[in-house]
């Protein structure tokens, strides 16, 4: 592993604040997992300092893309990248999700920008997999249109689909989710987990979920990165024993 | 420029180069040696060691700030037993050369954790850090105690030939007198210098950012205040000075060097750019070159006032 | 918005916001005033003022550093005399209160000049600089030396009831000491902080890049230090704060508020902005709204831990 | 005044390190006098933090041209600036030339960048002026074109013009010069200012020089830009005094 240098092909405002941002870097594109993520220099100099970390969203032949909310400094600079410029990226960094094992159907469960990681992770199911997406935003204008179709979408203030958040969704959704053998995919704020894991262990589904926080490294030097496990004790590091979890291993 | 010297001597050890990987921003070598070949930086220092494993401090833990971030770590480590267990055995297998960092709560404890350790050949130093600004019992209730400083620098002292290196805090008017005190007791180095104490806060949740409140400072912003105080000792007391404190690239060094270090230390730079230390290598042979040198250490502390 | 209350109260002195324009930084006004209406802002303080006038260091007094710059100006001003004759009648023009800051190289001459100022109408208060980096005379001789801040501090008490402030230091481990001594002896409020000592090497020349060798740090690089230094005064000193170091906006006035400030001082942004003072105002105001308080002093010290 | 924001027309390589960039900002154009500068915001960050210093050194219309030597990371970055981005500028600062007086013939001597300001002071003498540019440059390929017809060129190198230093040249042009009534005018690194002051006083010549010192404001509130003046016991500041003095006020 190396940090690399990659080319940035286009940058496309796909949501109000939400930017795809398409990227050569063939050495990536080959080797990255979906859940997987990097860690990208966003300028030359140092102002941002620190890398900021962001999923893989999709891989297309020898390129990555990353979808992305602008939020700060950092964000507002990748936004504002042209093609043609290069781009400093550290990865693939952690561990992804594993879309192996006997499940029929896998549902896929997004609030807001951590849906991301999904249309990588959609196109790696095996063939036999009856891929579902539970889709939440905050409101009509927040969604990201993300072309597929098996998608189910909910938004806080009803102003599309399903009124509430993912997990009231699913929730009201269990009738047509029973009897089915199902594992769950996850990514979003918090709370948003946090809600997910009563449902889940609720209802005893597998789930795995990708989590977050603050990072300096990125890959398991600066311990800047712990998640209390359910094992008392120590924590793990999201960057290298994640980003992507069992959701009964950590707390949330 | 094979014939460009880089090596230097502190206390006892020998190292190919000035080039040391600062504690706790290379973990114990394993994570950072994919994306760089350790065995060509002069040494790494390891992550802080206590005699128990800890925890560390619950997130959140690092923020940035200009030029800058915040750390409260809370001295995370494995403990010395798994250190010398599960650890060293890596950095042989890498051939790195290493310093050992300890932080204690009591001088006992520093001295035991040295006794555990100080017969592993491939540790070629300790760095007792009396500074870390996160936890109590890192030091920094040591670290503003002149006194203290002597009696751990002469306690560790009495049990090993190795080179001690006492790691000084910035966080107070006099760094000198605790360099002195450490090389009257026997120390064989300082480095200067830890981190310095901050804080940043979420102005909705008027929370600190850091969970723990207040963090250590790192990175280019406190670089002017680490290279006033390796000037300061350099100026007053007759000790080696290993540098640390927002060294980006070769130039910081340099500056470092000048400003009166023997060695230096890459921090927070490692999480940005993992293969920093070697590309600073090539640079430091680059400036040698061209000032017409060919023994690097010859240009420590040889600013002009 | 006009039912939004920026004042604020320190000791006699009441500021229409607590957007002060700090020391060295805006000169005696009159430079800054063709970019910014002083009249807006609730007080200028004015460069150090010592009894005789100072020509300053020689240069080169500043450079810049990773988000911040030294300086080593030298405490360069006309001089007390002067400063009452020709700097004041033009702050009186432009409607501006001022604090009056300023430096000496003894306790009497602290005495003296405020004697010589204390009775004309728009000084509302004194800053006593007891931590200028850059000068023996300038007060961090005294800035390090407890028992002297509280003699200052007592003999200016007694010859004025105006405001009286003291200057901190951010260079040493315990300026709670320092602000407790300076409550203790009838201090108003204290100004948290001044710059931290640095210094920057040219590698070329191996000289200085200041010529007076160190200089002052400030700017955005320092902003966690001056915080948490404002943060440790207010969880264990009765005694309004005066923030400065590195705000460069009204988010990182807030900060400072939220840690423990009553008012704060712009410093370097005035160089690179020299209308942010009015700037900040407005979004002081903005956040009042947005969070649903109408008395902007009574987030002072919400820090939630 | 206030700080004013332009718009980059374009930025055209003209030299080996040297850039010319051309900023449309009228009330600058309108206000600035020659040897007057800006000082220049050249990011929209803390990176780099202060401003940096520019003399004009052209005004077209209601645009002013920067004649600017790629040094550190600020002229990096302004001689990437592409036509459209907006430029945060602070000026007209400090105090220029004086073309008056009954001298007959101007002299102008420049030292590489420190031929800056020259062509808009070139523009600027009144028409019964005569007006003659000394250029000294390092070697051939460090002169920058500037198409100026009665213009007298050194290298240190030899390698174009007289071989020499452009005070060398002034000495041994001084049968020519003798007689005219001459009044100078320099810009250039300080060792040509200091040897210029020592040629002036032997031949007892009237000179104006820009100086130069590293600075913060600009405008005359952090004292970052003292210069020795003849009087003892006080400095005088560049941004506010300067940055032209006559020639025997200062120390150089
Ligand atoms: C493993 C991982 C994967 C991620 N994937 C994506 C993604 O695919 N798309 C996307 O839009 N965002 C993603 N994020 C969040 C993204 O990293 C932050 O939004 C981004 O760092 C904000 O940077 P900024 O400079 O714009 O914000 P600032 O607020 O200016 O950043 C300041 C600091 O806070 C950190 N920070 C701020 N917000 C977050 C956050 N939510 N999580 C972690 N650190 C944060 C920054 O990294 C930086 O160090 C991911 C985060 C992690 C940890
Ligand atoms: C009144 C005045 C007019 C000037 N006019 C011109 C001009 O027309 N064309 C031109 O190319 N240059 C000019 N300069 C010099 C120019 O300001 C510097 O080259 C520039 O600031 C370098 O910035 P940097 O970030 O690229 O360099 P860095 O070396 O990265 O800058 C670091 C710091 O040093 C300062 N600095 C570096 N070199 C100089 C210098 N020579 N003089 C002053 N400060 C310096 C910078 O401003 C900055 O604060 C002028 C300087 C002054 C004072
Ligand atoms: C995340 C992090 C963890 C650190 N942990 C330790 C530690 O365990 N022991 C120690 O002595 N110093 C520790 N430090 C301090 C560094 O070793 C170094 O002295 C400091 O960061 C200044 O150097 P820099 O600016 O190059 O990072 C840590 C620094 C960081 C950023
Ligand atoms: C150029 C300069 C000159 C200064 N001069 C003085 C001074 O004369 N007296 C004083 O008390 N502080 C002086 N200061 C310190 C500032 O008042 C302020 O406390 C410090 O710069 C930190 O704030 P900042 O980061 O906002 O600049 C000076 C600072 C600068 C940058
Ligand atoms: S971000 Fe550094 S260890 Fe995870
Ligand atoms: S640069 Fe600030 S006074 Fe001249």
């Amino acid at each position: 592993m190396q940090t690399r240098k990659g080319t940035v092909e286009n940058v496309v405002q796909i949501g109000e604040v939400t930017f795809l941002i398409k990227v050569e870097i063939p050495e990536i594109a080959r080797e990255i997992a979906p859940g997987q993520f990097c860690n990208i220099k966003v300028s030359e100099t140092n102002f941002p300092l620190l890398r900021r970390p962001f999923s893989i969203s999709n891989v297309k032949g020898n390129s990555i893309e990353f979808m992305i909310d602008v939020i700060g400094e950092g964000t507002k600079i990748l936004a504002t990248k042209k093609p043609g410029d290069a781009l400093d990226i550290l990865g693939p960094l952690g561990r992804g999700f594993d879309t192996s094992g006997d499940y029929k159907t896998a549902i896929l469960v997004a609030g807001g920008i951590g849906l991301a990681p999904f249309p990588f992770l959609i196109n790696s199911f095996p063939e036999d997999k009856n891929v579902k997406l539970f889709y939440g935003a905050r409101s009509k204008k927040h969604i990201i249109d993300y072309n597929y179709k098996n998608k189910f979408i909910c938004t806080d203030d009803g102003s599309a689909g399903f009124h509430g958040n993912v997990v009231d969704y699913l929730n009201s959704s269990m009738d047509e989710l029973k009897g089915d053998s199902i594992k769950f995919f996850a990514c979003g704020p918090t709370p948003m987990l946090a809600a997910l894991k009563r449902f889940c262990q609720a209802n005893s589904f597998d789930c795995e979920v990708s989590t977050e926080s603050a990072m300096a490294c990125g890959f398991g030097i600066c311990q800047g990165c712990p998640i209390e496990t359910t094992e008392q004790g120590y924590y793990k590091l999201i960057c290298k024993d994640g980003p992507v979890f069992n959701i009964s291993e950590i707390e949330l | 420029m094979s014939n460009i010297d880089l090596s230097v001597k502190i206390g006892k050890m020998t190292l190919k180069n000035p080039v040391l990987l600062a504690s706790g921003t290379v973990g114990y070598g394993n994570e950072i040696s994919e994306f760089t070949d350790l065995s060509k930086i002069g040494a790494i220092v390891t992550k802080s060691v206590s005699l128990n494993p800890r925890k560390g401090n619950p997130p959140q833990r690092v923020v940035e700030t200009a030029s800058g971030m915040l750390n409260a770590i809370g001295l995370a480590n494995v403990g010395v037993e798994t250190f010398a267990k599960e650890k060293i055995p890596f950095l042989e297998k890498v051939k790195s050369d290493v310093i050992c960092n300890i932080a204690a709560s009591s001088i006992e404890e520093y001295v035991e954790c040295v006794n555990i350790l100080k017969d592993f050949a491939i540790i070629k130093g300790f760095e007792i850090n009396v500074s870390c600004p996160n936890v109590k019992e890192g030091g920094l209730i040591f670290g503003n105690d002149i006194s203290a400083v002597g009696r751990i620098t002469e306690k560790v002292r009495a049990i090993t030939d190795k080179t001690v290196i006492l790691k000084l805090s910035p966080n107070n008017a006099n760094i000198t007198d605790f360099a002195e005190v450490a090389r009257k007791e026997g120390a064989d180095a300082v480095t200067a210098t830890n981190t310095l104490i901050g804080t940043a806060f979420n102005i909705w949740t008027r929370r600190p950012k850091i969970k723990n409140i207040t963090g250590g400072l790192s990175g280019p912003a406190i670089k002017p205040v680490a290279l006033a105080k390796v000037l300061e000792i350099s100026r007053k007391v007759d000790i080696p000075i290993i540098a640390s404190g927002g060294i980006m690239n070769w130039e910081d060094a340099i500056e470092f060097m000048i400003a009166g270090a023997s060695a230096f230390q890459l921090g927070t730079v490692n999480f940005i750019n993992p293969n920093a230390g070697v590309e600073i290598i090539d640079g430091l042979k680059q400036y040698c070159k061209k000032v017409g040198i060919t023994k690097l250490s010859d240009i420590t502390a040889t600013y002009r006032l």
